[in-house]
């Protein structure tokens, strides 16, 4: 029984997780501007993210290593050295933009000063990373994210004609207002969104600081199979609300408070509210994530103690990195940069970066010495894995052009 | 020497004809005891010619095998891998970095 | 690689640090597609309101979210005219366009500072009817991006 | 000698995860020292190599790797007592198992590795509050 609840509240915990700020924004900016015609790269980068967290989970409780560590035992020093900065860097930028939508979302239902707020925010993250109970505070943001169903209830509320919604989700095209070039662009947006590297990072680190062995392989199947198709359905809920009630305005989200908006229209001020909390309790549960990713990236690329399961004194680098990152990403925040550009670039970096972090996860999958011999990937799992390498790397090429053709996607 | 030294090595035939640089150096323990708890690393060959990223990977020691597309793609390139057993050397330029091996061994 | 990384960050920090770049006109075509962009924006943010305004009057959304969101579009929409301003139209054909749109712009800017004094003052249910000229800023808005092609 | 082990360096041996006796993480092989005999010409991998210096000159940064190495040597405190003669250096015979990380029979505080992570602690985490409480699970 108590398994069982553990095994529920993971799972919920990975709903609440799948979205943070990159998810919100992505979702809600490409519903305005293509309608549901892209929803169909939600549905791709989740079962992405499902086939490669379920790896490294299994990889995590069968050796007991986390994926950087593997990154860098794979690739090498000097690639695993270049490998390591630019995961650093996109997770810094990430950071920054979790921090700054918290502060954001606290600054809409008080309306104190965005720039008030966000050393106040840097500090609580800080503290909970230096000395809180992690998996509770990983539970009670996972939990709280679920207020973001209220997403699901405004789309319902709005009583859209749902032969016409499933049929623009299911018969994508290019709108005729729109380029080849911007249409990518925001596809990759989408999808780096959604297989964010540091939900591995942490999400295998986790797994060796709670001792997974072989007898977890099954909680971490039912959670990535169940908690992240969920969490799609929420991105994709958010999508609509956008793409049913800022789209035909032509409003362009470029506020974090516009994506709120339809809620706030569809169900009214307790919506509001609850959507409110689902944003706060995401982007602070993110922000928690990408710090301690921060240390995991840089301490189990040098090889040094990490983690949160022992007293700080035990991991001083780590945790020192951790609090470096979280003070830079503040400052960062403090300079008056627009957190919705910062959020669109970490994720198109994110999406940028993908093999980097993917691929020695499928190599060690595969190794029979690591994963003994009834746990390396079956040839079905392979083959997918396979076709969704040949994405990230197209995806990876393919970004930095679009980057530029497009101008950011404006 | 340090394994990162050996590994800007380049080993030439007897005929002065270039074979590659070293990419991985393969270790056999089966020596003599060191301080009576294992048998000492002893350096059984050298792994010349490209093929490092395979080699590195794990997929020439048929430990990691998948996925098919990783695989082939990754093992065309290590054809042009070669094992030299250590006593086919017959000399090492350590100023020049290169290794030479005997007369008649390829 | 590492070159690669290093132009990655050298575009991310450039283009991070810069905010709606515009920069100059060098034709007429070049002017009109900066117009459209920026008739674009400025009827994003007049919509916004004009959302936010109903939604506040029907007593959906609270005091805070409402300024905040009403001030942000102001700021962006303040951007926007600045930007717009400081390109130069190549000829007497971009005169004339610049002409039009900086009425529509200034329109737009007046309205919504109207509906952003209200909001504060706390005049949230008949915040709509102060929002209703925003109506005819969004279709001449409107009117215009179709002239334009 | 059927059961001879064979190994390949950069496969099995680099960049491995260094865990000390008591199972805490304690670097990575950076390099590895390979001895030559020239009169037999037998090769040995003589030692594991680790530490900042050690990785900045496999990392091409020869100067700044032997610099490091030096600088090194001078911080670390003379507390310590030292096990190994060189604290970059640890004999082969003292490595143990070997998988996807490799235990060594020496302590994390006896390396070269480590001594940043002391002076991490002596002079930032051991000023903030509530550095050694444990997280409650």
């Amino acid at each position: 029984m108590k398994k069982l609840l553990g095994v529920a509240l993971g799972v919920l915990t990975a709903i609440g997780g799948f979205v943070d700020m990159g998810d919100l924004v992505a979702n809600a900016a490409t519903g305005a501007r293509f309608d549901m015609n892209l929803a169909w790269v939600v549905i791709v980068g989740v079962i992405g993210i499902i086939v490669y967290a379920e790896m490294s989970g299994r990889v995590a409780a069968l050796c007991g290593r986390p994926v950087f560590d593997l990154v860098r035992e794979r690739l090498g020093a000097r690639f695993g050295m270049a490998n390591m900065l630019a995961s650093f860097f996109i997770n810094f930028l990430t950071l920054t933009a979790e921090i700054a939508g918290v502060a954001l979302a606290i600054s809409l239902a008080s309306s104190v000063n965005y720039f008030f707020i966000i050393p106040i925010v840097a500090i609580l993250v800080w503290l909970v990373c230096w000395r809180m109970p992690f998996q509770l505070m990983e539970r009670v943001f996972g939990l709280l994210g679920l207020c973001l169903l209220v997403f699901a209830v405004a789309v319902w509320k709005i009583g859209p004609d749902w032969n016409a919604l499933f049929s623009a989700t299911t018969h994508p095209h290019v709108p005729g207002s729109e380029n080849i070039f911007t249409y990518a662009y925001f596809g990759i947006a989408l999808f780096g969104a959604a297989m964010t590297p540091y939900e591995v990072f942490f999400f295998s680190s986790g797994a060796v600081e709670d001792g997974w062995t072989e007898k977890d392989l099954g909680e971490n199947k039912i959670n990535v199979l169940i908690g992240f198709p969920l969490g799609a359905a929420l991105s994709l809920a958010i999508m609509a609300c956008a793409h049913l009630v800022l789209a035909p305005r032509h409003i362009v989200v470029e506020q974090l408070s516009q994506v709120a908006l339809p809620v706030a229209s569809a169900v009214g001020r307790l919506g509001l509210a609850i959507v409110l909390i689902g944003i706060f309790a995401a982007t602070f549960g993110a922000a928690l994530e990408t710090s301690l990713s921060a240390g995991y990236v840089v301490a189990q690329y040098f090889g040094w103690p990490w983690g949160k399961r022992g007293s700080p004194r035990e991991a001083t680098r780590f945790h020192l990195v951790v609090l470096m990152s979280i003070a830079a990403a503040a400052l960062f925040g403090l300079t008056g940069v627009d957190p919705v550009k910062v959020t669109e670039y970490s994720i198109v970096l994110s999406a940028a970066a993908l093999p980097l972090t993917y691929f020695p996860i499928l190599v060690i999958a595969n190794d029979v010495r690591y994963m003994g011999p009834n746990h390396t990937n079956g040839r079905f799992l392979n083959a997918i894995a396979s076709v969704y390498l040949v994405i990230l790397v197209v995806v990876a090429i393919a970004t930095i052009p679009l980057m530029i053709i497009t101008k950011g996607g404006s | 020497m340090r394994l990162s030294d050996l590994l800007h090595y380049t080993v030439r035939d007897s005929d002065g004809i270039e074979l590659g640089r070293v990419s991985d150096v393969r270790i056999v323990q089966d020596g003599r005891i060191l301080r009576g708890v294992q048998a000492a690393f002893r350096v059984d060959a050298l792994v010349v010619g490209r093929g490092g990223v395979a080699e590195r990977l794990g997929y020439m020691r048929a430990r990691v095998n998948g996925p098919w597309l990783v695989r082939v793609l990754l093992t065309r390139f290590e054809q042009r891998a070669h094992v030299i057993e250590v006593d086919q050397i017959d000399h090492w330029d350590d100023d020049a970095a290169v290794i030479t091996l005997r007369a008649g061994r390829r | 690689m590492g070159n690669r990384v290093r132009w990655v960050v050298a575009t991310l920090a450039l283009s991070a640090c810069t905010h709606h770049q515009v920069g100059p006109a060098r034709t007429f075509d070049d002017y009109v597609r900066k117009s459209r962009t920026t008739a674009e924006d400025a009827l994003s943010s007049v919509e916004t309101v004009r959302l936010l305004a109903t939604t506040a009057a029907d007593g959906n959304a609270f005091g805070p979210y409402t300024n905040v969101s009403i001030s942000e579009q102001e700021d962006t929409l303040a951007d926007v005219v600045g930007d717009f301003g400081s390109i130069q139209p190549p000829d007497q054909h971009a005169d004339q366009l610049r002409a039009q749109l900086d009425a529509l712009l200034s329109s737009a800017t007046d309205h919504l500072a109207a509906v952003r004094i209200a909001a504060r003052r706390g005049t949230l249910a008949g915040l709509d009817e102060v929002a209703a000229p925003l109506a005819a800023d969004s279709d001449a808005l409107n009117a215009f991006l179709e002239g334009l092609t | 000698m059927t059961d001879a082990r064979v190994l390949h360096a950069t496969l099995d041996l680099l960049d491995r995860q260094l865990l000390d006796r008591d199972g805490i993480l304690c670097g990575n092989v950076d390099d590895l020292e390979i001895d030559r005999d020239e009169t037999t010409g037998e090769v040995y991998v003589t030692a594991l190599l680790t530490g900042p210096g050690i990785l900045a000159y496999r990392l091409g940064a020869r100067r700044l790797g032997r610099w490091t190495q030096r600088a090194n040597r001078r911080i670390h405190d003379d507390d310590v007592p030292g096990v190994l003669e060189d604290r970059t250096r640890i004999p082969i015979e003292l490595a143990g198992q070997i998988g996807p990380s490799i235990s060594v029979a020496v302590g994390a505080k006896d390396l070269a590795s480590h001594d940043a992570e002391r002076w991490t602690l002596r002079h930032i985490i051991a000023h903030i509050p509530g550095n050694s409480s444990r997280a409650p699970q």
